[in-house]
């Protein structure tokens, strides 16, 4: 892999970008690997990743339906942070925010993680113990967090209203290391280090079957053929209640469409990501200007990656409220994205009924923020068979046990 | 945004006048029942990529529930039908399997008199 | 302050189309099998109406028979009239599986009224007017709150929603019948 | 230079000039103009300057698919960014400025961009900035994203407001050219009720300037006649200057309508979002020229050869002296003679087709225009406007054969079918090969609730290039009966797949033929993507932007992907579009909030006694979307010491609460005490009549979901309270078991939470007031605690409750809404002797946790069961069955350990941090410090004088006595001691006296 720096790209203007080699390999599959992993979205790349990271797995191949960062990755609306109330989840998010932090020099692709800082209004009583109750949670759990009053909130987001006749704006959970990364080039970085490692990314290449055999999996059927493998993991956020039945067992997941929007781009005027789950909605501004705005899910299961126009309503309204700049901005491109919704809105990495078969999904409508540390544990589990830490508390067991990892009290919208 | 057609009231309705309630014709299990039989009636989901049976409320209408058979695919909505029932109605089944051959509706395989009339 | 008081007493708004608060109006909620003849019969006493067929209001003088579900009516009388109504009905009702509550002070009436009322409805039911019958009653959604309407005359709507609401609801009316804002000349 | 001619301009009033500003500038325009025109008259060729390079951009097209023409609009409170000035409508006192740009459009810093472009290519940024790690947060960012955006940033809010509108109809026309009117014609003769919007503010689309002849009448005529036919017919509207924005499921359009842009502040709504259901949409929205790719095709005066013809003949825009035209197809001759009938200069139509010979083309020649047959353009010459064209052999490498001196370029490089309504609900698309275009295929429409097509495309959005071609097809699109409107037919050659100019080209030419104006994306770009992997059309474009700007890739899209598919040795089919999704073009944020602001953003809910606590002093606190007072304020006193008051009089003398938001639902029937067992822990049905009783409901998956009185009313009759937020809830709770379980149950359910007010009077001075308002017995005897009684009050028809939350001897009286606020005054009128005064939801907050009563969102958070909360005596041990029951045995739910309500006593008496959570030794696996309870409620205590909490704890009710340590955000570590959760009058003696 030619490694990428400001000299290379020096170098090669000089014979107008003629010499870059490709950023990954388009291979045809093998007949057999150690691991498949179903899915080359965010999270299925960074399990291949890790696994040949952190235990040396290489004989990998990431079979994807589409073209790769697809799916969620590519349309999500890009935030990340990890005040998490309940303990498993923050450890997880954690992991993945302290990866990202390195993530352009590990993969050596600037991934753009910017850590312009998150807020999260509180704007009801309510909220406010809701918040600070996480606060007190994140202490404990090593994630720096902190309480904000509203001048503080006016300070940093000078665009916003604070004394809304509404919801005036009572205070702020902030994580000063939150923030946002471009999502297409997480999914790019992935997978030109999974692809220099030797693995295979094989694009358009829908799997049609799995194949089991004494209660274990033997292999994967896909439109470019047969393909085996000693373990299979099936990482495809949206679709993972179709890949489960054809290797048997049901998931407690519902795939649902979340709607997103961005605006025409403008001068930078925000420098945060700011959350109001009150009015149900969040928005940030990208590196090109464009204010990205993330709103409700449809109730409905949907597999169109349409949604419905109501939600827009609702968080474009909500939104003037709380920013009434933005009223004369205009909406560029809307679009929505298939997201695994579980039981108790927390995510599987488990485990299934399936022998050496495991999930990943359930990321519900956060899944982008987790990719590293999802990868990183999902690679774990993969590699040793059982979780390690990181993974043990999001077992499908949980369900059975009525043990669930609620995070409703920290977040009461989509993000 | 979906459009919707209320069997107990006629009102063809949008999505913003109903209320969501998702798969329907789950038996509910209860005490004396296993683990396994509850964490599937509370928790395991069909959720097909075609033809899903789903409760949806006249919440802003006539407040009755209804099922509907809609697929998550196109969004076309093969009928609805009042909710107080454990099964689709046999016409409606039939309806689906003209038009989705392939749809998977084994649950309701099984004839019964009400089917064959 | 003695006399009962309605959610916005005496609020009226004119533009395109005028819009009042149109005071206190005796309600009734009556849930029951509306195929039984002891019903219908209770509900000829109560408002001299005959049983209303689906989504229909039947109209008799000041007061009305409005069917809301198959098996609900809301029967609409004079407001110091309700709670021996509702008591009377109780009586008639006693052997049948019927819940009778009198719910006058749990909602708001508006009249929007004039030729081109129709439009600062079109602006906020998701209702498709023209194919909505005279005597028609619909349940549906104003904006953000669910809301009941139908029409007393031509032109003369009538819209019932919760009395928690009444000033949100007005508050919409009078927005959309300003002048200026008409969805056609 | 570009000016405004003498003659013509089918859309403009000479007779009504406007003057306007553009940067600073005073300009004249004529009525009728568009923005675009007005600058162009006034010889402002630069309009503006590209996202990345900051290169000088010009207007390049005429209508909503203009990248370049982009200006800030307005001022103060109606200023708005990124306004397209080929759709703004001139009008008087207009002002405009440029943007992305500094300190002036003419002389641009950030141009120095476009002297390092060769070091900028597509995804420099993911190959650069990558090390050292801190730079990118403090340094590289920073800087890029200081020179993001485009438009400036408006500030405060919007003077404006806005509205919304659903209509109906079975046939919406999008586009009101020659097809839209055909179509909507066809449809209202069929009886149709049919909806027909343009989103210009004329009719007529394209024809009238092309000079076609519909039915014998100039198509101007013939628009005219049509319109005036079609607004005569009760079964259609029609509206300009709306936009159809999006097609989605089921038929839903939405269409936005500029009402008063061109008319601000004159009181009218300036823009509403029409919310359409349609039977069926006819896409009638015409086609988007196609540039060509040739070096330096991004300067000021290259323009759209149809957008050249449009301000001539619409406007009477001259776009310079000598215009050179580009073309790879016929109709740009059409430029040519509007350019000719202007009196203006074509000094040479390039075309890259080797042989030219259609009717077109040779009516051009008979007017003494030379035709180079094979040619293309190597170069256009100048710097921020066209100064000559360099041209070359279409067939070679570019080597410069001839340069043509001329200060306009209009290039043509064929036209798409404005294909995108159609595809956004799922509309498929087939490449059709002879006339290289991706266009509908009519055999995979978008389809609607029953599987039935719900668009169908019309005229040129269906690939139809000619006028009779055009007609026919929209006729047949919307059913028409009988001929259709005719059209002679035109003699046009095939255009030639020409994508780039010339076709071998070298790579220093390529970096300089722009696909994306406004992003900067050049040839070289999509073929870098290419070559490094991103392959797919996705990916090629997220990592160049192509396609990404305001316009959406109108403009580049097929360019871009024609490049892809030579890099990629593979026919354009196999490459596919990108996914078009809602809006066609960009949608105001305001319209989509529509009348939702202020005093109607969201309904706020108001009890009868509203007004009084309005009037008094009142601090709100929103609890969904009511408002309930959080305390009434006394002059000169902070929320805090009016709660302590608030506290101490209702302790010790008598306080009024509005608990009216209270859920209050009915329950009757045979089956109804059989139902309530089963949604309730305890047994319902065992409640006497005349008596109340307090219940916990679970959801089937076991959490505590809401608690409350009930209160048996008759035999079959229950009143069951509910929480403020458990209303509307509980009442779909039920109603959801009642119609989808045991639906054979015979229950009703009536929601009654509004038809009454409801007044706790509580205090030791409780029944003194009530007495003394008189009419009822409300003696100990005749109303003993947990009992009710009907009667009146003040006169007032009551029902009274004998329930305590405050753990005071304590009535709640139901009145009619009606007369709430009446009730409440004659309470506070009667009320002064005994020290009456109201308290709110903190005061109510206080009362109940110093006798430990738990609060559902406070003690609960959807996560704790009732076991947890020492609520084991309101669970029916006896039942078989409830809701929640079967969830309750799961081994989790079950388990010992869980963490259970108790009281927490600080040791220094202060009062514990909201939220805190105890500590255990050592962390988890994860390195979390380990937990073993978290704090639920707490407060001061002004009874007490102290801090009081509870808070669930592992083993908690085992453990009394021991001593908690909870750290705090500062550092500080808070000791409490486990105590019980009762903090007073432990005996209950004070509620039941």
């Amino acid at each position: 892999m030619k490694r990428y720096s400001v000299f290379a790209v020096a170098r090669e203007a000089l014979r107008w970008h003629t010499g870059w080699e490709r950023a990954w390999r388009s291979p045809q599959p093998k007949s057999r690997y150690d691991v498949v992993v179903i899915g080359a979205g965010g999270h299925g790349l960074a399990t291949a990743y890790y696994l040949g990271k952190n235990f040396g797995i290489t004989n990998v191949a990431v079979i994807e339906k589409g073209w790769l960062g697809g799916g969620n990755t590519g349309r999500n609306t890009t935030i990340i942070r990890s005040n998490y109330l309940q303990d498993p989840s923050a450890a997880i998010y954690d992991k993945a925010l302290q990866l990202y932090e390195g993530l352009s020099q590990d993969l050596n692709y600037n991934v753009m993680f910017s850590p312009r800082g998150l807020l999260m209004l509180a704007q009801t009583h309510h909220e406010v113990r809701g918040y600070k109750r996480t606060v007190h949670a994140n202490l404990l759990q090593g994630v720096a967090t902190e309480w904000i009053e509203p001048a503080k909130v006016k300070e940093l987001v000078p665009i916003i209203n604070i004394d809304g006749p509404r919801y005036p704006v009572l205070g702020a959970l902030y994580q000063a290391r939150g923030g946002t990364a471009r999502h297409d080039a997480v999914a790019w970085g992935y997978a030109r280090a999974c692809s220099a490692m030797g693995m295979d990314i094989i694009q358009q290449c829908e799997v049609t079957g799995i194949r089991t055999a004494n209660g274990a999996v033997q292999g994967i059927d896909t439109a470019r053929g047969a393909i085996d493998c000693g373990k299979l993991a099936i990482v495809v956020a949206g679709h993972s209640s179709v890949l489960a039945g054809m290797a048997g067992f049901r998931l407690p997941i519902e795939s649902m469409a979340l709607q997103a929007l961005v605006s025409e781009p403008i001068k930078p005027c925000m420098d945060v990501v700011v959350m109001a789950n009150t009015v149900h909605g969040y928005m940030s501004q990208s590196d090109k200007g464009e204010m990205v705005i993330g709103g409700g899910t449809d109730g409905f299961n949907n597999y169109t990656q349409r949604g419905s126009w109501q939600h827009v309503e609702e968080t474009v309204r909500a939104l003037i409220e709380t920013f009434p700049m933005i009223s004369r901005l205009k909406m560029l491109r809307q679009w929505g994205g298939i997201v695994d919704m579980t039981g108790d809105r927390s995510p599987i990495l488990s485990a299934t009924p399936v022998g050496n078969i495991f999930v990943n999904c359930g990321w519900g409508t956060g899944g982008f923020k987790a990719i590293p540390g999802s990868g990183w544990a999902m690679a774990e589990l993969v590699a040793k068979g059982t979780p390690g830490p990181l993974a043990a508390e999001f077992g499908l067991n949980r369900f059975r046990e009525g043990r669930f990892i609620d995070e409703s009290v920290a977040a009461g919208v989509a993000h | 945004m979906l459009i919707l057609t209320c069997p107990h009231c006629g009102v063809t309705a949008e999505e913003t006048e109903l209320a969501l309630g998702g798969e329907a014709h789950l038996k509910r299990y209860g005490p004396g029942d296993s683990d396994e039989q509850f964490e599937a009636y509370m928790f395991a989901r069909k959720n097909p990529k075609g033809v899903h049976f789903e409760r949806w409320r006249h919440a802003y209408g006539c407040g009755k529930w209804f099922i509907a058979a809609r697929c998550t695919v196109t969004l076309e909505v093969f009928g609805t039908y009042p909710a107080q029932t454990a099964r689709p109605p046999a016409d409606l089944l039939a309806a689906i399997r003209a038009k989705r051959p392939s749809a998977d509706l084994s649950d309701w395989d099984a004839a019964t008199p009400e089917d064959a009339q | 302050m003695s006399e009962p008081q309605s959610a916005l007493p005496g609020r009226r708004a004119a533009g395109f189309a005028t819009v009042a608060e149109a005071g206190l109006q005796g309600m009734i909620t009556l849930r029951g099998d509306l195929a039984s003849p002891v019903l219908a019969a209770a509900v000829q006493q109560a408002t001299g109406c005959a049983m209303p067929g689906p989504r229909r209001i039947v109209q008799a003088g000041d007061r009305a028979a409005a069917w809301m579900s198959p098996d609900e009516l809301l029967l609409i009388l004079p407001h110091a009239d309700a709670p021996g109504a509702a008591t009377a009905l109780q009586a008639a009702l006693a052997g049948e599986h019927a819940l009778v509550a009198e719910v006058s002070d749990a909602r708001a009436m508006f009249a929007v009224t004039g030729d081109k009322a129709v439009q600062a409805l079109a602006k906020l039911f998701p209702v498709d007017f023209a194919a909505m019958e005279p005597d028609e009653i619909r349940r549906s959604r104003m904006a953000q709150v669910a809301a009941a309407l139908w029409q007393a005359a031509p032109g003369d709507w009538r819209i019932v929603c919760f009395r928690s609401v009444a000033a949100y609801a007005f508050g919409l009316l009078d927005n959309a019948v300003r002048p200026g804002s008409e969805l056609t000349a | 230079m570009s000016a405004r001619l003498s003659r013509g301009g089918r859309l403009i009033d000479r007779t009504k000039p406007l003057s306007f500003r553009f940067d600073g500038r005073t300009m004249t325009g004529f009525a009728g103009d568009t923005l675009a025109a007005s600058l162009l008259a006034n010889d402002q060729m630069l309009v503006g300057r590209s996202f990345k390079y900051h290169r000088p951009r010009g207007i390049v097209a005429s209508g909503p698919e203009e990248p370049n023409a982009l200006v800030g609009l307005g001022e103060g409170a109606r200023f708005e960014p990124n306004q397209r000035a080929t759709t703004t409508e001139t009008f008087d006192g207009l002002t405009a400025i440029s943007q992305n740009r500094w300190p002036t459009l003419d002389l641009d810093v950030g141009a120095v961009n476009d002297a390092l472009a060769r070091f900028l290519p597509a995804g420099f940024y993911y190959k650069m900035f990558i090390h050292p790690r801190p730079f990118w947060k403090h340094v590289y960012e920073p800087f890029i994203r200081q020179s993001a955006g485009l438009g400036r940033v408006p500030q405060g809010g919007d003077a404006d407001r806005y509205e919304q509108a659903y209509a109906f109809c079975d046939l919406l026309v999008a586009g009101g050219g020659i097809a839209g009117l055909t179509a909507a014609l066809a449809g209202a003769r069929a009886g149709q009720r049919v909806i027909l919007l343009e989103q210009a503010a004329h009719w007529g689309g394209r024809a009238p300037v092309d000079g076609a002849a519909i039915d014998g009448q100039p198509a101007a005529d013939w628009v005219a006649g049509t319109v005036a036919a079609l607004a005569a017919m009760p079964n259609v509207t029609m509206r300009l200057r709306t936009q159809v924005t999006g097609l989605y499921d089921h038929g839903y359009a939405l269409a936005g309508e500029r009402i008063a842009d061109h008319t601000p502040g004159d009181g009218r709504p300036r823009q509403r979002l029409w919310r359409i259901r349609a039977g069926m949409t006819v896409v009638a929205a015409g086609a988007i020229e196609r540039p060509l790719s040739f070096a330096g095709n991004d300067l000021p005066g290259v323009m759209l050869a149809g957008a050249v013809r449009d301000f001539v003949v619409n406007w009477a825009i001259s776009p310079g002296d000598r215009t050179v035209i580009v073309t790879n197809n016929d109709d740009a001759y059409r430029t040519a003679l509007a350019l000719l009938d202007a009196g203006l200069v074509v000094p040479a139509v390039i075309d890259a087709r080797a042989s030219v010979t259609g009717a077109l083309p040779q009516a051009v020649r008979a007017r003494g225009v030379r035709v180079l047959e094979g040619r293309a353009v190597a170069k256009v010459k100048g710097g921020k406007r066209v100064a000559g064209v360099a041209i070359c052999a279409q067939a070679g490498q570019g080597a410069v054969l001839e340069e043509i001196g001329c200060d306009a370029v209009a290039m043509s490089g064929g036209w798409s079918p404005a294909v995108h309504l159609w595809s956004h609900c799922g509309g498929k698309l087939v490449w059709d090969e002879t006339r290289s275009m991706f266009r509908p295929d009519p055999a995979r429409p978008p389809t609607g609730d029953a599987g039935q097509p719900i668009a169908v495309t019309a005229g040129a959005a269906s690939g139809a290039l000619t006028a009779a071609d055009v007609l026919a097809d929209a006729h047949a699109a919307a059913g028409g009966q009988g001929p259709a409107p005719s059209a002679a037919a035109d003699d046009e050659a095939p255009m030639e797949p020409v994508w780039i100019m010339p076709q071998g080209a070298g790579p220093a030419l390529k970096a300089k033929m722009w696909l994306d104006y406004q992003n900067d994306v050049k040839v070289s770009d999509v073929q870098l993507a290419a070559r490094e992997g991103y392959e797919s059309v996705e990916h090629t474009k997220r990592y160049t932007t192509l396609g990404m700007a305001t316009d959406q890739g109108k403009l580049s899209n097929i360019n871009g992907l024609a490049v892809l598919s030579d890099a990629l040795h593979q026919p354009i089919p196999a490459t596919g579009t990108t996914t078009f999704r809602p809006p066609y073009t960009p949608l105001t944020l305001g319209a989509i909030g529509g009348e939702a602001r202020g005093e109607i953003f969201q309904p706020l809910r108001r009890t009868p006694i509203h007004d009084w606590h309005q009037a008094h002093g009142v601090e709100w606190e929103p609890v969904g979307l009511w408002r309930r007072p959080f305390c009434y304020r006394r002059p000169g006193e902070s929320s805090h010491e009016a709660v302590n008051r608030e506290v101490r009089n209702t302790r010790e003398r008598l306080g009024l609460l509005d608990a009216s938001t209270l859920g209050k639902l009915v329950v009757k029937g045979p089956d109804a005490g059989r139902f309530l067992d089963m949604l309730y822990t305890n047994l319902m049905s065992t409640l006497p009549v005349g008596k109340c009783r307090y219940g916990l409901m679970c959801s089937d998956n076991g959490f505590l979901i809401d608690d409350g009185v009930v209160a048996r009313l008759t035999e079959d009759t229950w009143l069951c309270h509910t929480t403020t937020g458990g209303a509307d809830r509980i009442h779909a709770h039920m109603e959801d078991w009642l119609q989808c379980e045991w639906w054979d149950w015979k229950v009703h359910v009536a929601n009654l939470t509004e038809q009454f007010a409801q007044v706790a009077v509580v205090g030791p001075e409780a029944r003194r007031l009530l007495e003394k308002l008189g009419g009822m017995d409300v003696s100990k005897a005749a109303l003993p605690f947990m009992t009710w009684a009907e009667g009146r009050l003040a006169g007032i028809p009551a029902r009274v409750f004998r329930i305590s939350f405050s753990g005071e001897l304590s009535y709640e009286v139901a009145i009619p809404a009606s007369r709430g606020a009446e009730f409440w005054e004659a309470c506070v009128a009667a009320g002064a002797e005994f020290g009456l005064m109201p308290y709110g939801t903190e005061c109510l907050h206080v009362l109940r946790a110093e006798k430990g009563f738990i609060m559902i969102g406070d003690e609960t958070d959807g996560t704790v069961i009732p076991q947890d909360l020492g609520l084991g005596w309101a669970i029916s041990k006896k039942k078989a069955d409830y809701l929640g029951k079967r969830a309750q045995e799961r081994s989790h739910m079950a388990d010992p350990a869980r963490w259970r309500l108790v009281g927490l006593e600080t040791l220094d008496g202060s009062v514990l941090p909201e939220g805190a959570y105890a500590v255990a030794e050592g962390t988890n696996a994860n390195g979390q410090r380990l937990t073993q309870g978290r704090v639920t409620s707490t407060y001061f205590s002004p009874t007490l004088g102290r801090g009081i909490a509870m808070g669930l704890v592992r083993h908690g009710p085992d453990r009394m006595g021991e001593v908690l340590d909870f750290p705090t955000v500062g550092g500080k570590v808070v000791q409490a001691r486990i105590v019980d959760q009762v903090f007073y009058d432990r005996e209950g003696a004070k509620q039941d006296v």
